[in-house]
């Protein structure tokens, strides 16, 4: 084996002198391990380097480094900071990652300035990718989830309450699910929104319970807090007292459901993706994930985010051949598609930079002992970011 | 004579002490006999608290040996040499606040003769008030319940600091009977800090007089008491 | 009639318990009082009501006949009154020549001053080492104070005072703790205080009180027992009584 | 040491963060954004010590001028369209002073654990008004939008960083100067009479609370402008520069440095902002159990901070060099 | 209206109760050892994290993990009692501030570490499932478990203080300490036992409040806030103080959520600061 290994660097150095000096794109990728959430940036960094490892053989020769930072959560200045450092030192081809909202905004005019193409694998407040032409988005817009979700939900229910974060992915939840729901005719009964770190929730889910409305439409960001509302909805009795939960799906993440328990069971949530869908793209994803990191893992909504952001970076290198001029980058970039994404076929929409992409109606089900989000139907096909059409409308 | 041969409750030699680096007791040395009686007199500041507070352990050693029961404590703990058997009560009482009267008294108890019955037989005043928190009480009883709780520990040797300080007379009377009649009846040593020196004088049977940390006369009580000439040199000033 | 200090009828109770009772005290200007009496006689109350740190529950205190019973402690520092504290109470960390200095700059108003740099304040420094020359800490200037041996920090102590130039000066046991040694030098320096300076000494050691007051006050329970010269003073039985523990006033 | 006994020229070895700063410009120009962070951090610092370190106030809430300067700034430009750099720095800086004199008159009658939970709970006011006040501030989302006009009309705001390390050293540098001037001079002298016995600056007749809140508000005012400038720098406002957090990173970069010795505030926050990129780029989830660790070690066996360390090994080697002298101190 | 009060009133009571277990010790650390211990959460994480293995990987019942929590964590609190605050008793303020903040750090770092990402997993048991019916109303039923049990410790343990000789003993340590030696109290090994007390308290109430207040490695900070004005409000060296404070807060902070949910935490910092202001000692405090 290692003779094996010795033998083909050497022959691999060898190709390389004799070809061209070897090319190397370099990926500074910043996302968020400490602080707030900083759980999610491990998956995204698996989901990408997982990609990378799949199709390594693909880049005919060119080398991806991937520069990792830790923006140490909602830090938009160290993240900016960083950002400015994998520019300017570093200098990397692209930038990659951003769990947060603020920190895109603040990484955005560094983008712009030194014509760097930025992938944003999760942030996923709809204003981002106007910030700067230089960014892409292959993770999800809270309208794309939240509007279909309210006009399903217009169909099935007449009045609804709102219960969100206090951010700006909350803000677009609540206002594409209320336009939507109310479009259709329903009404909305109350909104409230929930500062980000919230410790008790009862006195929230009492209020909507003496609302008595037909529906809850929860958006919080993904993880602990999620589990919290979970447990609260049923602690209080919302379920029994006739109310429906639902919501975009980060209140029911792959990666929380072990935590939730029963109380999560029937939840109905829209999203563009679960690891339970049985499309066969996403089988062998969720298989190729648990192969790499361990059975009991599970990938998310954040680990494909990435994982399509890899594949972004890994096409247009593989197109321009390791030559990452930035203007070519982002006409590849706005052209791209894959049909074979674990969440279904998706595409950039050229005007926007941002996804397009289905939308899913999932319940919460016992699948082999296990929870999961299981697709009903889809919703909504390759679903442009809604809020960006009805701006210009205006 | 006899007292020679007895063993000693207390005993230093050449101690030196203060707080931090300062030193206030300059190469103090004495010994008092099982069940003795002492008094320490002089003027305010000379160190008869700083004294009763090192032989307590609440100063800085700084050189010396302290022997109680002819064993070196002066590294000991505080709280062990409360436990070996010494008793204390502090200048300004330091009763408890929060604790009541009858708390106070059983939150040192150690068996022996001593108990809650015995004290309030000495002072029946404390069974009056038991129930009283530590602070709703008069000087006077203060000063008794510091005294009982320093009994409650059923120590051998007991010190002092001004009992009789800032007492209504009425009050100093019975402090002072009481007093008598540990040292008469007990098999108790007892050190006793006093401004009043005559007062002091009567109830004890040797005497030292201190000025600034050192130790300027050493003898019997009743001598002293009887040569007020004397005794005012010594206490006051020359 | 001005007097240097002057209370009429001065009373502090805490609850039932007086600690202060009519007391009348006068202190003539230049003069060398001392104030006596047994522990708890209520002399460190008197001084706390004469500084400001304790208002009296009635009765009257007269900085050069001016009214200051209501006056706060900085205030009356203004007009004049200084005082040493009983435990030294030292700016431990700070060179000697600034403890002296501070109080200086206090007094002159310098302090506040933000765009100078201090030790160019040539008047201040200089008056500082006079003052630590004349209280034979010259040599000390430059060492903490916490590293002098107690009896100099107990000049530096007097020193600071001297700073703010009192034209009353209450010492609270000058020599309290200081070595058996080392009190004559706190005495020789305290015989070399300007005449212009009323000083109230309150004091234990008799040595010292007798070789340095004039008039004598002493304090028992609260009131006033009796005032005189020295020599009335060690005359008097009551005195002797109650310091021997005879007499219960 | 400050104070009358001071020698208040500058020594040679005050230079040195300016050569190294100037070394750094020119010699690592890739990590100059790395650098105008620390020496805005630097800035910060600076206006805790003097309230810290000269007058002994400890705060868990300096992050509330800190951050009110950030928002001023950016408020200014981002809502308001002023762009000139100097102008928002004043506003932020007036800001800053009226709110450092306000609270400062408030809690500074109170001591320990009171005075903390005041000083931490008006950041977290702060905190919760930036938040919810999106209009203004962008909530949540952070502010974005912030534009600086180029300095002077001449020097841009380059994506190197070339102008912001160099605007951000000006600061810095006269920042420096009046907090060196403040603490060699007489008022400075009676802030460590202050520190070391307040009870008897009492009895000197020294206004004691008066000059508390007088430096408070100086302090403030340093602690906003560093904000502004970091709104400036990054062109962007976020949450993170109120409330606790930021309060205690900046107590720690302090007191890693070493308090009380103007110098600490150089020391670490350089240290810790290296520590910390060092530590995030290998241990990105655990970076913050090596800040913890040196924490205690500090605490615990290093009370006077990196610099305090420096003394004592420099005393050691003087005590070993002139081996009369520590005699006589132990013979004392 | 009237049913919503008493709703308000019903959850504001249990999360009180909640921070009031998590908070006393820190109230008797402060109080007793005058020590500013900021890392405080970090026991009552322990607690929560104690809780949930024991209950998914060793399939201990739900009571006898609460025990577990309690008894683990007090004993982990003596190893760091021993090892690094009693080397800190009697040092500045700053000095206690930091040092518990590097505490917080490490323990955050090493929660992560051994227990990931997740939110401690707390499965209840059934009998703990549910609704009560009451007055018309739907209380939960572990709410009311709550309240209940957390009464009976906050009663067992005010019973241990005020009518035990270990008690009578802390509260002398506390009046004066060098006194309370001289009668013969170890006060070491009390502030030890008595930390432990706390620490366990604090793990106790982290476990209890486990399905309320997440436990994630983030724990000790995020709620530190919390503990620190429950304990400054109250007053240190007090029992009843901070239990009045943290019933403030709990119920406050629920009424602001229910009623006027836009204003955020805002009115429970400045009632804390007005309440300061007006006490600086807080309003049981017996110190500063």
């Amino acid at each position: 084996m290692n003779m094996f290994r010795l033998a083909a660097s050497a022959a691999l150095a060898l190709a390389a002198t004799a070809v061209s000096a070897q090319q190397t794109v370099k990926i500074g990728f910043i996302t968020s391990y400490s602080g707030l959430n900083g759980n999610l940036g491990p998956y995204m960094e698996r989901a990408v380097r997982l990609y990378l490892k799949q199709h390594e053989k693909d880049l005919g020769g060119v080398k991806v480094e991937l520069l990792t930072r830790d923006d140490t959560g909602p830090n938009p200045d160290k993240a900016r900071q960083l950002a400015q450092e994998l520019v300017v030192r570093d200098k990397v081809n692209l930038l990659a990652g951003v769990i947060f909202t603020p920190n895109a905004m603040a990484m955005a005019p560094i983008a712009t300035e030194a014509k760097v193409p930025f992938v944003i694998m999760n942030a996923g407040t709809a204003v981002i990718t106007t910030r700067s032409p230089y960014m892409v988005r292959t993770s999800f817009t809270l309208w794309q989830s939240s509007y279909p979700l309210g006009q399903w939900a217009s169909k099935k229910y007449k009045t609804a309450y709102s219960l969100v974060s206090d951010f700006g992915p909350g803000h677009d939840s609540e206002e594409g699910f209320s336009k939507a729901f109310e479009e259709g005719g329903g009404k909305m009964l109350g909104k409230v929104r929930v500062p980000l770190q919230n410790p008790d929730w009862a006195a929230y889910m009492q209020r909507v319970k003496d609302a008595k409305p037909d529906v809850l439409m929860v958006f919080i960001p993904a993880g602990k807090t999620a589990t919290a509302v979970m447990k609260n909805f049923s602690d209080l009795g919302l379920g029994q007292a006739g109310i429906k939960l639902i919501g975009p799906g980060d209140v029911t993440t792959d990666e929380e459901l072990p935590n939730m328990g029963d109380v999560a069971l029937g939840v109905l949530t829209v999203h563009h993706y679960s690891a339970g869908a049985t499309r066969p793209q996403n089988k062998a994803f969720v298989a190729a994930w648990k192969k790499e990191y361990g059975q009991n893992e599970t990938p998310n909504f954040v680990a494909v985010g990435a994982y399509d952001g890899a594949a972004i970076i890994v096409d247009a290198i593989k197109a321009l051949k390791g030559n990452m001029d930035p203007d070519k980058t982002m006409e590849f970039f706005k052209t791209w598609k894959n049909p074979n994404s674990p969440r279904g076929p998706i595409s950039i929409d050229p005007e926007t930079r941002d996804i397009v992409q289905n939308e899913y109606l999932r319940e919460v089900k016992r699948v082999g002992g296990q929870l999961a989000n299981v697709e009903l139907e889809t919703v909504a096909t390759a679903l442009k970011d809604p809020w960006k059409e009805f701006q210009k409308k205006k | 004579m006899s007292e020679a041969l007895q063993r000693s409750a207390l005993s230093l030699s050449n101690v030196r002490a203060g707080y931090g680096e300062t030193t206030i007791l300059e190469d103090v040395s004495f010994s008092l006999p099982e069940r003795g009686s002492l008094a320490i007199l002089g003027r305010n500041g000379v160190g008869k608290t700083t004294l009763l507070a090192t032989i307590m352990g609440h100063t800085t050693f700084q050189s010396g040996e302290v022997k109680f029961l002819e064993k070196r404590i002066e590294n000991q703990a505080v709280y062990e040499r409360s436990r070996a058997g010494i008793g204390y009560v502090p200048q300004d009482r330091l009763v408890f606040p929060s604790l009541s009267v009858e708390e106070n008294l059983t939150v040192a108890a150690r068996s022996g003769r001593w108990n809650l019955e015995r004290v309030y037989d000495l002072f029946p005043r404390l069974s009056e008030r038991k129930h009283h928190g530590g602070n709703q009480i008069s000087g006077g009883e203060q000063q008794m319940l510091a005294i009982g709780r320093a009994l409650m520990g059923n120590p051998t040797l007991l010190l002092m600091d001004e009992p009789l300080e800032g007492l209504a007379p009425i009050i100093v009377e019975m402090l002072l009977k009481a007093l008598k009649r540990l040292i008469s009846e007990d098999s108790l040593a007892v050190v006793l800090v006093e401004q009043h020196a005559k007062l002091a004088l009567q109830v004890t049977r040797t005497a030292l007089v201190m000025r600034r940390g050192k130790i300027v006369h050493e003898g019997a009580s009743d001598a002293l008491l009887a040569n007020p000439e004397r005794l005012a040199d010594l206490v006051m000033a020359q | 009639m001005a007097f240097a200090l002057q209370t009429e009828k001065l009373c502090k109770s805490f609850g039932a318990l007086t600690v202060a009772d009519h007391i009348d005290f006068r202190l003539e200007p230049g003069a060398r009082h001392a104030l006596i009496g047994p522990n708890g006689a209520g002399k460190t109350t008197f001084v706390n009501m004469l500084t400001g740190v304790l208002a009296p529950t009635s009765g009257s205190i007269f900085l050069n006949d001016q009214e200051v019973t209501n006056t706060s402690q900085a205030a009356r520092v203004r007009l004049g009154l200084g005082r040493t504290f009983q435990i030294t109470t030292l700016f431990r960390s700070l060179p000697v020549l600034d403890n002296v200095a501070l109080a200086v700059a206090e007094r002159t108003g310098v302090a506040k001053r933000m765009w100078r740099s201090a030790s160019s304040c040539k008047d201040i420094v200089e008056e500082s080492q006079n003052l630590l020359g004349v209280l034979g800490l010259a040599d000390d200037a430059a060492s903490a104070a916490q590293d002098l041996p107690y009896g100099k920090q107990r000049l530096l102590e007097i020193a600071v005072t001297l700073g703010l130039k009192p034209k009353v000066l209450l010492l609270d046991e000058p020599a309290a703790g200081v070595p058996s040694h080392d009190s004559g030098k706190v005495l020789q320096q305290l015989e070399k205080l300007s005449s212009d300076i009323a000083v109230l000494i309150i004091e234990h050691d008799m040595d010292l009180v007798f070789r340095f007051a004039q008039r004598i006050t002493v304090l028992v329970q609260g009131q006033v027992l009796v005032e005189g010269t020295p020599s009335e003073i060690a005359g008097d039985k009551r005195v002797r009584d109650v310091y021997l523990g005879e007499a219960h006033v | 040491m400050s104070g009358y006994s001071a020698d208040t020229r500058i020594r040679w070895t005050e230079w040195l963060p300016w050569v190294a700063a100037g070394l750094f410009f020119f010699l690592m120009p890739e990590y100059l954004s790395l650098g105008a962070r620390i020496l805005i951090f630097i800035l910060f610092a600076l206006s805790l010590d003097l309230i810290l370190g000269y007058a002994g106030i400890v705060t868990l809430g300096h992050s509330a001028f800190f951050g009110l300067g950030a928002y001023t700034a950016g408020i200014l430009s981002a809502r308001l369209g002023v762009n000139d750099a100097f102008l928002q720095l004043a506003a932020a800086a007036g800001m800053s002073a009226l709110l450092g004199m306000l609270t400062g008159a408030v809690i500074l009658r109170t001591r320990a654990l009171t005075l903390l939970m005041l000083t931490l709970a008006i950041t977290a006011i702060l905190l919760e008004i930036a938040n919810k006040w999106s209009t203004m501030t962008g909530g949540a989302d952070g502010l974005s939008g912030v534009q600086v006009s180029p300095l002077l009309g001449l020097f841009k705001f380059d994506l190197f960083g070339r102008t912001a390390f160099l605007y951000c050293l000006i600061v810095l540098f006269a920042a420096w100067w009046v907090v060196r001037r403040i603490i060699y001079s007489p008022y400075g002298a009676m802030l460590t009479g202050i520190r070391d016995n307040a009870a008897r600056m009492h009895a000197i007749g020294a206004p004691v609370y008066w000059r508390l809140v007088m430096i408070y508000t100086v302090s403030a005012t340093m602690a906003g402008v560093a904000g502004a400038l970091l709104t400036q720098v990054n062109q962007f406002v976020g949450l993170n520069v109120l409330g606790l957090e930021p309060s205690g990173d900046i107590l720690v970069m302090l007191i890693l440095g070493g308090v009380g010795r103007l110098y600490g505030a150089f020391v670490g926050p350089v240290v810790y902002i290296v520590v910390q990129d060092t530590l995030a780029k290998q241990y990105p989830e655990y970076w913050y159990f090596g800040i913890g660790v040196l924490l205690i070690f500090v605490v615990l066996f290093a009370r006077g901070g990196i610099l305090g360390i420096f003394d004592k090994l420099r005393d050691k080697w003087l005590s070993h060099s002139r081996p009369k002298s520590s005699a006589r101190a132990s013979a004392r | 209206m009237l049913s919503s009060v008493v709703s308000v009133a019903f959850h504001g009571v249990a999360y009180g109760m909640i921070l009031y277990v998590i908070s006393v010790g820190l109230s008797v650390t402060m109080g007793l050892m005058g020590f500013i211990n900021l890392a405080h959460g970090v026991f009552a994480m322990a607690g929560g994290f104690v809780l949930s293995s024991f209950m998914a990987r060793f399939g201990v019942p739900f009571p006898l993990a609460v025990l577990s929590a309690f008894v683990l964590v007090a004993l982990g609190s003596v190893v760091l009692e021993r090892l690094l605050y009693s080397r800190l008793y009697g040092a500045g303020e700053l000095t206690q501030v930091l040092f518990s903040i590097g505490l917080i750090l490490v323990s955050m770092a090493s929660a992560r570490l051994i227990f990931g990402d997740q939110a401690a997993r707390v499965l209840l048991p059934d009998y703990l499932r549910g609704q009560l019916h009451m007055m018309g109303r739907d209380f939960p039923t572990y709410r009311v478990f709550i309240i209940f049990f957390s009464l009976g410790i906050i009663l067992l343990l005010w019973f241990g203080v005020e009518r035990t000789r270990w008690g009578a003993m802390v509260r002398a340590a506390v009046d004066h300490r060098a006194m309370a030696q001289s009668v013969g109290i170890n006060t070491r090994l009390l502030f030890m036992a008595t930390f432990a007390l706390g620490s366990g308290l604090a793990g106790l109430g982290g476990a209890l409040g486990a399905d309320i207040l997440p436990v994630q490695w983030a724990y000790p900070f995020e709620h530190l806030v919390y503990f620190l004005i429950v304990v400054a409000v109250g007053g240190l060296g007090s029992l009843r103080g901070p239990f009045i404070a943290a019933l403030l807060i709990g119920v406050a902070d629920t009424a602001c959520k229910y009623w006027v949910p836009e204003f955020g935490a805002f009115l429970v910092y400045a009632a804390t600061i007005g309440i300061l202001l007006w006490r600086p000692m807080g309003l049981f405090g017996v110190r500063a």
